[in-house]
């Protein structure tokens, strides 16, 4: 998969995979709140403003309806606009233009329309931002046909899923995780891109699927080595992509394991992992040798207090349980 | 002038098209709804007589290759293919009104086709009717009829090809007893329904002294139509019976 | 440049000062009856017929606001629409054909049926870019438009249509805050027909007047006699003037009337009946009949002559919609992402 | 008592077709009120009742071609007795009862009971219906007494094991040794992967069929030739050494799947299936190939009477490398007989009947058998597994090739 040993981080992958495309688009321009001046408001863009100019680099007054609907207008126009929403709670705010106008352009058009805009934001889970910093709503969106929704888990996957985004002709959500802009991982140096809808098995195994989005790639990881320790060989699936969604994958993965765990940020009712489930149970029903179970955050906004807020994480640790459970070996686990 | 109800009525769904049908005969019958003239069309359907068996009209592969479906209806005679560009006309007249008082019954295809005549002629076709229940131009059939006789009224409908998928209809029927055109080929230009519709309309003033004006549908006729819809022709064994049960009743309504 | 100003009735002895020729003239009024013959024929089509179904918002009397403003514009500059559209698409120039496809769902219409009433304004190539029907939605996306031509160094503009309903949502605020402080050629044309469906414009707007906006984002202003489509198009110059200068968005607020219902179905009994027959004696196309008969650009006659050909190419629109095919199902999926 | 008649509705008609009673017998009608429905000449027209009353007969089901003005049907008083005179009557049963509706299928959910039907996964159930396991019979050791895959393996595995074994005699312990070993191939690369595809979890068999018929003829002639010269031997033996020269030509067959690797025996160890009393026993033949028809055959009556006697010896029982089980005797044609873990493969005789076949175009008959070879497809495919049984044909078909030297 990789051939280079360069680590760099999460941050620096999609800093690197903005650079690299302004340097090689002249229609690529970023828009969004503070990315220009102050530099992003996780610095992913320092010093973008002073190479690229405050053209490139558009800041924007507080007015994410206006920031997403300006990105759509010079989309329509040709341009390759990146807009910023600097937490995924703001989201809601230019909503509007992201479900109603953007996703449904090109249809009811009758496909005269395209819509080439990356919508990029992060979730600030585990960080004692609050009920109004920290959400993760990634299932909205598998309710808006027309957008493509994309969340990486590791640096590699960011830099190149980011890319084929601002390569895409659609609407395309980028969510990234601010816990994960700090972690290393192998990042080549030359150009490549991760076609969406390609999930990516990152880990093998035979007794369980593990399918885990975004953050919860790292606790499902941890989760597998501890249980390989038990003799319990887990496969660690990340869809890396909701919309398009790897079904294939995730189902064959099924079919050879019998089990299916899905481990995700988002609230249990309606999350991503309904989805999924659903899914497999649609179509590889015969071959579940369990129930098939989720680890989600509980049905409650999210709590400030840092040991509330831990407790309400989904974790390495509950997601061994559940696994113990599904195989009736309660306690015998680690 | 006698005023006729015009139903421009036409659904997507062949079978509810010909649930209108019979509503509007039942309806007659019924002295619930004024003497009628519908003009419809289906988009893309086999529709067979009543009597007739799938097996040896249609068939079937050719259907769910063109995405075809199988309407029977409920007045006799022979399959006959119908898309977009065929345009099915309908009338319905009580039993009592000069126009259907005829000797022999098959007369009822003379009279009520000749609105239909005059408006092809009129676009400038050298058409004629031939008994019993054709119009041709020169030996190519261009409209076929079937009817329906009830105590105190009759229906009478029939085809109009007017650019109907030919290739289509050929492969689709297992046997095209005789040579077909369309208004089409005859004219060799484009020509739009509504002209056509406008042409026949103004058969009716000539040939019966009558006026059609655009009524929609009552209330009652609507609920016959649901009821026939779903009881008879939107279901399997209405339409495949004559396969199925060859010499039992076919459903009740 | 903070400013307000007011363009009333323009005579018609200034036409030709305002270097307006009898043949832009005459399109002018062309294009005025084709929209109201083609909304009266809608209205048969949907009340009469039943041929057509779903929200229909037509353009009775406002006519003047969208052949003035687009009369005012280069080809290649962008109009966005909404879902009171009919009128833009037609003054933008989409053949009839296609509106009218389009309200019947057929796959010949300007969105393949996709789109309906409140989207038959879009055709790109006929620089009719799009159209929104989330009430003040267009404006951030003009925005865009307007930041596209900026970056691209293009002269052109773009002239977004909303309604007095609109000037109460965030997409006005954030998008025209947003065009003033970027100066973006952007032009605001406000259609005050004095309802939001039942709500009436001062009862929404707590300032006298909606151009007072302007104020508020430091742009010009214009309050236009939205009847007259010499005044609109006169306004809508001088807004495109500053744009390709750089001067930044002008608002435009047309003062017209919807002579009929919110939509096709609403009788509008909510409205006092003098105001109703007040703005039916002011009606835009019947007085500037009058104008260019009276300044002798065109007789009676060629007025007749106009309708019958408009009549007839309304017969064919009507015809080839009705022969149109619908889109397959099946086909529907492709149209989602690109 | 008043007759319905198909009336002539134009000259040119002679007969009509009735499409539809609208009454049934005994119910009530008025007159004027239409009776049923006829397709004439083009037209399709209703029959109106001549008077009031209930329809006493129906003469003509729908369907029947009428003559017009003839009396199809009659009407009369409740009761009232219909004249004998009347034509042909079709039955009842031809009129009615009417079809019955299709009516979309109401979707209803079902509490299964718990007691009673075990609990298991849809995999496990799955499994259990492909191996013919009664789940009620499996111990499910899942999260609350659910059946999971492993628990059918389980049962599947026990079912096969289940044979009676004498107690083993101390002295012969020491001399057990398991087949040795010829070559071993890695079960890796494609070979693995056809594994992984054609197995849901490849830790199980995948046991696959092969029938071809052969024609006995020259075997039996065979047969009755030695039978003549050296006395009692069992045409068992025969087949058997067929099948042990066949394996060594392809040894794939006389193998084992052990982890990841295929193990393939030098040893041609036949076991041959033994019917008991006590169930099925599958005692080995050891090195058949080397051995002669006659060994061969002792052997068989040998094995088959301890067999009997339950003495079989876990050395007997043991270290087969191929299973044949002939239920000929049984008058079974073909079947598909369960492979004898860890062996790779199993072949199946079918009895040996009278048959008409096609040879050089003639319709001839011939005693025919039918071969049945189930083999692990883990380990090889279908068109080895033809070839096999081609070659086992060709010798049964050609004895003289094989049994020079008996």
């Amino acid at each position: 998969m990789v051939e280079t040993t360069r680590e760099i981080t999460y941050a620096e992958a999609i800093r690197e995979a903005l650079h690299e495309e302004m340097m090689k688009d002249p229609r690529v321009f970023l828009i969004g709140e503070d990315i220009g001046a102050y530099g992003g408001a996780f610095k992913i863009t320092d010093g973008f403003l002073k190479e690229f100019g405050p053209e490139r680099v558009r800041d924007t007054p507080i007015s994410e309806a206006a920031i997403v609907g300006a990105a759509i207008g010079s989309a329509l126009m040709g341009l390759r606009p990146i807009a910023e929403i600097m937490y995924m709670d703001f989201i809601p705010i230019c909503l509007e233009q992201l479900a109603n106008q953007a996703a449904k352009m090109r249809f009811m058009s009758g496909g005269q329309l395209r819509v080439p805009i990356v919508v990029r934001t992060q979730y600030s889970l585990g960080r004692a931002h609050g009920a109004q910093h920290s959400q993760f709503l990634p299932s909205w969106f598998l309710q808006v046909p027309g957008l493509k929704v994309v969340l990486p888990s590791t640096p590699y996957d960011a830099k190149g899923l980011l890319k084929t985004a601002m390569r895409d002709s659609n609407p395309v959500l980028f969510i990234e995780c601010s816990l994960l802009y700090r972690i290393k991982g192998p990042v080549p140096e030359e150009d490549y891109a991760i076609p969406f809808g390609q999930a990516d098995v990152k880990r093998k195994g035979d007794d369980v699927t593990i399918v885990a989005i975004s953050r919860m790639i790292h606790e499902s990881m941890a989760a597998a080595n501890a249980l390989e320790g038990e003799g319990l060989s887990v496969e660690v699936i990340d869809p890396r992509a909701i919309q398009p969604l790897d079904t294939e994958t995730i189902v064959g993965s099924v079919k050879r394991t019998g089990r299916l765990v899905i481990a995700e940020d988002d609230s249990k009712t309606g999350g991503v992992g309904a989805e999924i489930a659903a899914t497999v149970i649609e179509k590889a029903f015969d071959y579940l040798d369990a129930p098939i179970m989720r680890v989600a955050a509980p049905d409650i906004p999210i709590p400030f207090s840092p040991s509330l807020e831990r407790e309400y994480m989904p974790s390495k640790d509950k997601i061994i349980q559940t696994i113990a459970l599904l195989l009736g070996r309660r306690g015998r686990l680690a | 002038m006698e005023m006729w109800r015009l139903l421009d009525i036409e659904y997507r769904d062949p079978y509810k098209n010909m649930a209108v049908d019979e509503a509007l005969l039942i309806a007659v019958e019924r002295n619930i709804a004024p003497n009628t003239v519908r003009f419809w069309r289906n988009l893309n359907a086999l529709v067979i007589g009543r009597s007739q068996s799938l097996e040896e009209e249609v068939i079937l592969e050719a259907c769910e290759k063109h995405g075809t479906s199988v309407v029977r209806r409920f007045t006799g005679g022979g399959a006959v293919y119908q898309d977009h560009g065929n345009l099915n006309w309908t009338i319905v007249s009580r039993r009592d009104h000069p126009l259907a008082k005829v000797k022999e019954i098959l007369e009822v295809f003379k009279v009520f086709s000749s609105p239909i005549l005059e408006g092809i002629k009129a676009l400038g076709i050298r058409a004629e009717f031939k008994p019993p229940n054709s119009i041709f131009v020169d030996d190519k059939k261009i409209s076929g009829m079937a009817a329906y006789v009830k105590r105190e009224s009759v229906l009478c409908h029939g085809t109009l090809l007017v650019k109907t998928d030919l290739n289509i209809l050929t492969s689709v029927l297992k046997s095209v007893k005789t040579k077909v055109t369309t208004l089409q080929r005859e004219l060799d230009t484009q020509i739009s329904m509504a002209h056509i519709k406008r042409a026949i309309i103004t058969g009716f003033n000539s040939m019966y002294d009558v006026k059609v004006k655009r009524v929609k549908l009552s209330r009652e006729e609507i609920g016959i139509i649901k009821r026939l819809y779903k009881n008879k022709y939107a279901t399997e064994e209405w339409n495949a019976w004559a396969d199925n049960h060859p010499s039992s009743d076919p459903p009740k309504r | 440049m903070s400013a307000l100003k007011e363009i009333g009735h323009v005579p018609p002895s200034d036409y030709s000062k305002h270097g307006l020729a009898k043949d832009r003239l005459i399109l002018m009024i062309k294009k005025m009856m084709q929209i109201r013959l083609f909304e009266e024929k809608v209205e048969e089509l949907y009340l009469m017929k039943g041929l057509i179904t779903g929200p229909a918002h037509l353009y009775f009397g406002e006519e003047a606001v969208a052949v003035g403003v687009i009369s005012a514009l280069d080809p290649d500059d962008i109009v966005i629409s909404h879902h009171r559209g009919h009128g833009h698409a037609l003054a933008k120039g989409i053949p009839m054909k296609q509106v009218m496809a389009e309200l019947f769902g057929k796959a010949t219409g300007t969105c393949k049926g996709l789109g309906g009433s409140m989207h038959v304004a879009i055709s790109p190539e006929r620089s009719s870019l799009f159209a929104s029907a989330i009430v003040g939605s267009g404006i951030p996306i003009a925005v865009g438009v307007g930041l596209a031509f900026k970056y691209s160094k293009s002269d052109r503009v773009v002239a977004v249509f909303f309604g007095d309903g609109a000037v109460n949502t965030s997409s006005f605020h954030e998008g025209t805050n947003m065009a003033a402080i970027w100066k973006l050629p952007v032009i605001l044309v406000c259609e005050n027909n004095r309802y939001a469906i039942g709500m009436k414009v001062e009862k929404a707007i707590a300032l006298g007047s909606i151009v007072e906006r302007a104020l508020g984002y430091n742009i010009l202003g214009i309050a236009v006699d939205g009847n007259d489509p010499v005044a609109v198009y006169l306004a809508t110059k001088e807004a495109v003037e500053r744009a390709r200068k750089g001067e930044g968005p002008t608002l435009i607020e047309c003062r017209t009337y919807r002579q009929k219902g919110h939509g096709i179905y609403d009788k509008a009994p909510y409205r006092p009946k003098e105001e109703v027959e007040e703005w039916l004696r002011r009606d835009p196309i019947a007085n500037f009949r009058n104008a260019l008969i009276s300044s002798g650009v065109a007789s009676e006659a060629d007025f007749i002559e106009i309708e019958n050909q408009i009549r007839l190419e309304l017969e064919e629109s009507v015809n080839f919609a009705q022969d149109s095919p619908i889109l397959p199902f099946d086909e529907l999926q492709k149209y989602v992402y690109a | 008592m008043h007759s319905v008649i198909v009336p002539r509705l134009d000259p040119a008609m002679k007969t009509g077709r009735i499409v539809e009673w609208l009454k049934r017998e005994n119910e009530a009608v008025k007159k004027g009120e239409p009776v049923l429905v006829v397709e004439g000449e083009k037209t399709i027209f209703e029959v109106e009742a001549p008077a009031t009353g209930v329809l006493r007969k129906i003469l003509y089901p729908v369907g029947s071609e009428i003559e017009v003005l003839t009396v199809v049907a009659m009407i009369g008083e409740p009761g009232e007795p219909i004249p004998p005179d009347l034509g042909v009557v079709a039955p009842r049963e031809e009129v009615l009862p009417p079809p019955l509706r299709i009516e979309k299928p109401v979707v209803e959910v079902v509490e299964r009971p718990l007691e009673g039907v075990a609990r298991a996964s849809p995999l496990a159930r799955k499994l259990a219906d492909e191996y013919g396991i009664d789940l009620t019979t499996v111990k499910g050791t899942g999260p609350g007494g659910r059946i999971v895959k492993e628990d059918v393996l389980r049962a599947v595995e026990e079912r096969r094991a289940a044979v009676p074994v004498a107690p083993l005699p101390e002295a012969v312990a020491p001399a057990l040794k398991p087949p040795r070993i010829a070559k071993t191939i890695p079960f890796s690369g494609t070979r693995k992967t056809i594994a992984e595809r054609v197995s849901y979890s490849f830790h199980t068999v995948v046991p696959v069929t092969v029938t071809m018929e052969v024609n006995m003829e020259n075997l039996l002639d065979y047969y009755e030739g030695i039978k003549a010269t050296m006395g009692d031997v069992s045409l068992t033996a025969l087949i058997l050494k067929a099948v042990a020269k066949a394996l060594e030509s392809h040894a794939v067959f006389n193998s084992t799947l052990d982890g990841n690797e295929i193990k393939i025996f030098e040893d041609i160890n036949i076991a041959l299936a033994i019917n008991t009393p006590d169930g099925l026993v599958t005692p080995v033949i050891r090195n058949s190939n080397k051995k002669s028809v006659v060994e061969i055959s002792n052997a068989i009556r040998e094995l088959t009477e301890k067999a009997m006697q339950r003495k079989l010896s876990l050395q007997e029982l043991l270290g087969g490398t191929f299973t044949v089980t002939n239920m000929g005797p049984y008058d079974v044609e073909i079947f598909a007989p369960i492979i004898n873990p860890p062996q790779s493969a199993i072949l199946g005789i079918g009895r040996i009947a009278k048959r008409a076949v096609i040879i050089n175009d003639q319709i001839v008959v011939k005693p025919m058998a039918t071969l049945s070879l189930v083999f692990d497809h883990r380990v090889t495919d279908g068109v080895p597994a033809a070839e096999f049984l081609r070659e086992v044909k060709r010798l049964l078909e050609a004895p003289n090739l094989f049994l020079s030297n008996v």
